[in-house]
């Protein structure tokens, strides 16, 4: 599984990408990215950092914003929203293959909605879903229609542990058959390691930090290379400590206000 | 399985109790509740005209009411009224409605479109329905036609309207959902807009089921001989308040069965909703 | 319709004996059709008549503008608006009441409470007057007879739409109306017990008139068929007045939906018809009500006769004479 | 600061190159589209009526309608009667909406409220407005209180019923948030319910001004001297098609322009909202 | 920080709670549960096991909802959903102070803005927000009024490994001051047990596993008790491996059906 970028020429190219909502300042400030062909890559950042903001460019939802730029994607694109965007008036197989025109898409959408653990759900409609079911919904959605670029803006975050290993297990799976180029938005640093073949941090709307992992197939926590990755990445992310101390157990002052725009 | 012997608790009485908090939405629907107000209102008809508060001589007592509408239906006029009016309301409801829908749908989906479609529409609903009316002779003769496609031109207004506003007002995140799912045009009509637009599209048709009856006091004062609303403007010429008031009596309930019946297709078709109604 | 025209004619020459094969005339006078229906006379009409269920003035002026119709059945305001409006008319046909003093077509409807016993006493009070329409008409020429002008009563403006009249009488909303025959019945019924009272207008009102469109004249097919027509016609009024029971029970009960004692009283009220063989005396009554809307509603001067195509005159009165 | 000394490249002509996607939303606003369609329409008339297409005695040619506003303006009837019809459709309006908006919350709020007033006023809708003219002079009179009532009465239907569909389509889910916020009734309609019906509501003003509008046509048929609906009334008794044209003309352009005038408000008013249309 | 549970009547009693949307099951079975005033449970559970049920049930919103049962809550209950559910119709200030009725109002909700990291976003639409910041709001909204219990779902699913430790910082000091009982949603099993004082995990409809927690204030992921207590809750919510696998990548077949209801 290794990285394919600089083999081929890249499935998705960003170059000097500028977006601006408003005057005040950039979200994105000259971000250049390449994604090979096959990649998987992980895009770590702050809330409010421009993930979102980014995705939607590539998938080019961004019509109305300000901006510059050069993108380049693939033909196939399939968007994996931070919310998970149901049709409410479809049921949730309808949901899932809308838009699909292979014969079989209804059995196809059956077995997606039975992969991320809805089967016998297919009738459902969305409001009748918990929020993790949801999102497993529209990620299934995704999945079905093997796209050569698949962005996928937290997908996993309303789930629980194991419904998320699952899911990693499911989407590794896909990878490897249809190998499409992925840009997975995540704040689980774990899971972007365990994940990814390539880890980006967005900072200051360009990409701060780009690591290539190369722990082989088995990742554990437990490696040194794993620990000092995240470590580093935590850091990326201004986090020192990771998880030693509880914070709030300190008696610590107000947060300074870097977060704020 | 166990014989009765003495009066025991009912089986599982299990407690319900839950926090109680102030309740913000409309509640639970009364069932029939729509109908406590007609009936209030019939009420209020029957002891106004009962005690006399009611001159019968401005609003016909229910009673004479029904008298007469008795009469009308021996003498098969009620029936043969309905009929014909019946066929002409449907067929312009239908017809309006086709194109209202049509014109709906060009004119939200293409910005050309809609700059050629909507001015026009709202210069023809700016004008009274009567100023049109020596136009539409003119063009279209006294016969059916005229009639069917004035009702027509009265009910594609609410249907173009309301469709056209429903569409727009689908959120904007699902069009960019299809954008991404690769759907052509005719999958996005179907599968996003149309059912998006349902809720605008049947409200629209509440007000197009009336206009279609309201149209027919208008067109058939030309040239017809029966329906309901010739049978007003008739009655209206003698001064038969009787035979006015059956026909408006006549209204209502037909206004009133077919504003309920696209609120239960309304209710059917838009179960997906979550609102405060539900 | 009026598709194909036949052979162009001058309004000045003879009217051709018979019209052409084929030729429907569109007849908008349902009074008249279901007389010739209920007498049978309708069998000794040799051209294929349309019937359009379309009478008054605004409508059949409308019917004609949009070539829908090619003869209406109006009183004698009408074709004056017609005319001075912009289309071109013609009157075909006149009819007049046996005794119209005693049967007007109108009656002066006094609301409950208002003390009018003669044309006179309306001096002062509030005239319901809807200019353009006949009721209009009355009621200035009403003024006129009773020696009044318009300033010397308060004229409301309204139209008389169905019974807008009446309904203002009994709220007390004016004190004088002109109330047709059909009304003054149900009106009285209604609210003689409050006071209400009908007088007599003491003018004549009871012209009648069939008009055409001037186009339509000018065909000879259609002119031949118009003749046709109003010499029926002209049989058909004088059947309606020899039997008002049968009339009033085919026309105003089964038609127009009156109750039969309704109908008997409306049918009474108007009286016996008669069709003048000399339109003269029409005329002359007619140039008065001219003249009194051309100083009233200021109107461009008219010479009423130029209205009147007086070839159907004798067509007419050969008509009503071959049938005694 | 740099002085000019050769053409270059403009500053920062930077490229922006976008991954072109079908767009399925209807794209851009074109400005003054709007009046594209109105135009053409215009150029119809013109072009039909110097053609002889158009019958002038049915469809007064475009030049004479000038000539006769002229006229009208010249003799001051026409301002007279726009200003008074302004007033009476003002005056009805603000009554109609204030009345609509009202029952519209106490029926969508209320179950109770809803079973009482909800019939009654599909009962009214359903009745034509000529019909009840009679109940409403011996009501009322023939003087303004009957006309300005009788354009509340046309008014506040599409007001109710709109605010009252906006009001109880608000997505249940803020209904659920206002009472975890424990917020009292008069900030939950005020804050969730006002704001979250204003869409419909807009959507009723909509219909609620050219009703206003057309309204005028029915009362002022009695007892007014004057007034756009006076005037078109009076001219086709007399059949002055031009004048009627003239009336229409008015009418189109009243219409259209508080047409435009709502939908301002609407754009502004609910600039929070994301739709196909933004 | 000791857990108050029966020492005082519990700020929150359960007793035998179902609730089912349909018949074939129910999602909670009779569920008993006690909050003591000012404890801090943190609730585990798969995606779909009814934990937002649970909430709605505890906050009075599910009328519409099949069910038996005796809960007991106080007065003032506050709910951050698991949807961040601002009103769209208003800027995100007047979305933290609706309801409020001090005369500060504006006051407390620009600074609470400013404690989740928005300052200077007080008149934003929420739109304009991005997916973290909307939560970040919604929390605010919550914290702003002093509830008696909190019940939040998923509060910060959004929200990147700093901002994530800023809040839990910034809900720890609020809960020190005002002592609320708090029920707090989450599929982090490091959060809960750093936040918690309790921590339950929700299977089959019941509390399935009920654990105090007793690490004093200063809670490392290096002590190896809190290690333990990880490894245990993550056996109860089906997670054997604990990440040391990346499960995806050994040729893993299909996925069980058992996350399907
Ligand atoms: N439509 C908009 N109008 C104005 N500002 C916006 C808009 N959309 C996003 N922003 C701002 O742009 C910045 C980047 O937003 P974006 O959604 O890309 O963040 P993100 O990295 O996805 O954050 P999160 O992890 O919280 O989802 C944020 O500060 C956000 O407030
Ligand atoms: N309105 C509804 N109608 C039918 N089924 C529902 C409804 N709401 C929830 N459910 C079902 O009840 C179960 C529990 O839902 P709930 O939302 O409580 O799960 P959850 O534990 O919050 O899950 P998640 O972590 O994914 O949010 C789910 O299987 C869900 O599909
Ligand atoms: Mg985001
Ligand atoms: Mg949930």
């Amino acid at each position: 599984m290794a990285s394919y970028a600089g083999e081929l020429s890249p499935a998705v190219r960003v170059r000097s990408l500028h977006r601006s909502f408003n005057e005040a300042g950039g979200v994105l400030n000259g971000l250049d990215l390449d994604i090979a062909p096959g990649e998987f890559v992980a895009l770590l950042g702050r809330s409010g950092s421009g993930k979102s903001t980014l995705l939607r460019a590539l998938a080019g939802l961004d019509r109305g914003v300000a901006g510059t730029g050069r993108i380049e994607v693939p033909d196939k694109v399939s968007v994996v929203f931070q919310d998970s965007r149901l049709l409410p008036w479809k049921r949730v197989l309808d949901n899932v293959t809308l838009g699909l025109r292979s014969d079989d898409a209804a059995q196809r959408g059956t077995q997606a909605l039975a992969e991320v653990g809805l089967a016998g759900r297919e009738r459902a409609w969305p409001h009748e879903l918990s929020g993790g079911e949801q999102q497993r919904a529209s990620l299934a959605r995704s999945l079905v229609r093997d796209p050569q670029l698949l962005l996928a803006d937290e997908p996993f975050g309303a789930l629980d542990a194991l419904t998320r290993i699952r899911m990693h297990t499911l989407l590794r799976r896909l990878c490897e058959v249809h190998q499409p180029a992925v840009l997975l938005v995540t704040h689980d640093v774990d899971e972007a390691i365990v994940l990814a073949d390539r880890v980006i941090v967005l900072d200051g709307g360009v990409v701060r930090h780009d690591a290539h992992i190369d722990l082989g197939t088995r990742r554990s926590q437990a490696d040194p290379a794993f620990a000092r990755l995240r470590a580093l990445l935590l850091a990326e992310l201004g986090v020192e400590d990771d998880h030693d101390a509880a914070p709030g157990r300190h008696a610590d002052p107000r947060l300074d206000e870097r977060a704020a725009s | 399985m166990t014989t009765l012997t003495a009066p025991t608790r009912p089986v599982a009485a299990a407690e319900d109790v839950r926090p109680t908090r102030r309740r913000l939405g409309p509640g639970e629907p009364i069932r029939f509740g729509g109908l406590i107000g007609i009936a209030a209102l019939l009420g209020a008809w029957v002891v106004g005209s009962a005690t006399g508060l009611l001159d019968p001589r401005t609003l016909t007592e229910p009673w004479t009411v029904v008298e007469t509408a008795g009469t009308l239906v021996e003498n098969g006029r009620l029936q043969e009224s309905l009929l014909t009016s019946g066929v002409r309301a449907a067929l312009g409801l239908g017809l309006g409605v086709a194109v209202g829908t049509v014109l709906a749908l060009v004119s939200g989906l293409s910005r050309i479109g809609e700059s050629l479609i909507d001015g026009p529409i709202q210069v023809k609903r700016s004008i009274p329905t009567l100023a049109l009316i020596p136009l539409l002779i003119l063009w279209l003769g006294i016969g059916e036609p005229m009639k069917i496609i004035t009702i027509a031109l009265a009910v594609f207004v609410p249907v173009y309207i309301h469709t056209h506003n429903g569409l727009r007002t689908i959120e904007g995140r699902y069009a960019e959902l299809a954008e991404t799912l690769g759907v052509t045009r005719g999958e996005f009509v179907r599968h996003v807009v149309l059912p998006g637009a349902m809720p605008g599209f049947l409200l629209g048709m509440r007000f197009a089921v009336t206009s279609s009856l309201l149209a027919l006091v208008v067109v058939e004062v030309i040239n017809a001989t029966s329906g309901i609303g010739h049978m007003i403007t008739l009655a209206s010429n003698y001064g038969q308040t009787d035979i006015i008031v059956v026909g408006l009596v006549v209204y209502a309930l037909l206004g009133v069965t077919a504003d309920a019946a696209v609120r239960f297709i309304e209710r059917k078709a838009l179960s997906w909703r979550r609102t405060l109604a539900s | 319709g009026g598709a194909e025209a036949g052979p162009k004619l001058a309004l000045s020459a003879a009217l051709p004996d018979a019209p052409a094969d084929g030729t429907v005339l569109r007849v908008g006078d349902p009074a008249t059709q279901v007389a010739l229906e209920t007498s049978g006379l309708i069998d000794e009409l040799d051209v294929d008549v349309e019937w359009a269920n379309i009478t008054g003035g605004p409508k059949t002026l409308e019917a004609f503008r949009a070539d829908a119709i090619d003869i209406g059945s109006v009183a004698d305001i009408p074709p004056l608006f017609a005319h001075w409006t912009g289309t071109d008319v013609r009157i075909v046909a006149a009819r007049e009441t046996v005794d119209p003093m005693e049967h007007p077509t109108y009656e002066l409807g006094i609301a409950p409470g208002v003390d009018v016993e003669s044309i006179e006493d309306i001096e002062g009070k509030k005239v319901a007057y809807s200019p353009g329409q006949a009721q209009g008409a009355l009621v200035l020429n009403v003024l006129r007879e009773a020696g009044l002008s318009q300033d010397d009563v308060e004229l409301v403006e309204m139209q008389s739409v169905d019974d807008a009249f009446s309904v203002a009488l009994a709220g007390n909303q004016v004190d004088v109306a002109p109330l047709g025959q059909a009304l003054v019945k149900t009106y009285l019924a209604k609210y003689e017990q409050d006071g209400a009272s009908t007088i007599a207008p003491g003018v004549r009102d009871d012209a009648w008139t069939l008009y055409a469109p001037t186009e339509v004249l000018e065909d000879a097919d259609k002119a031949a068929a118009v003749k046709e027509y109003v010499g029926l016609w002209a049989q058909a009024q004088q059947w309606i007045s020899d039997h008002p029971e049968e009339f009033a029970e085919a026309y105003y009960v089964d038609h127009e939906g009156l109750s039969p004692e309704d109908a008997q009283y409306v049918v009474e009220a108007l009286g016996e018809f008669t069709v003048p063989t000399s339109w003269d005396e029409f005329i002359a009554r007619h140039q008065e009500t001219v003249d009194t809307l051309v100083e009233a509603q200021d109107q461009e001067p008219l010479d009423v006769e130029t209205l009147y195509d007086r070839r159907f005159e004798k067509a007419i009165a050969a008509a009503v004479e071959g049938s005694q």
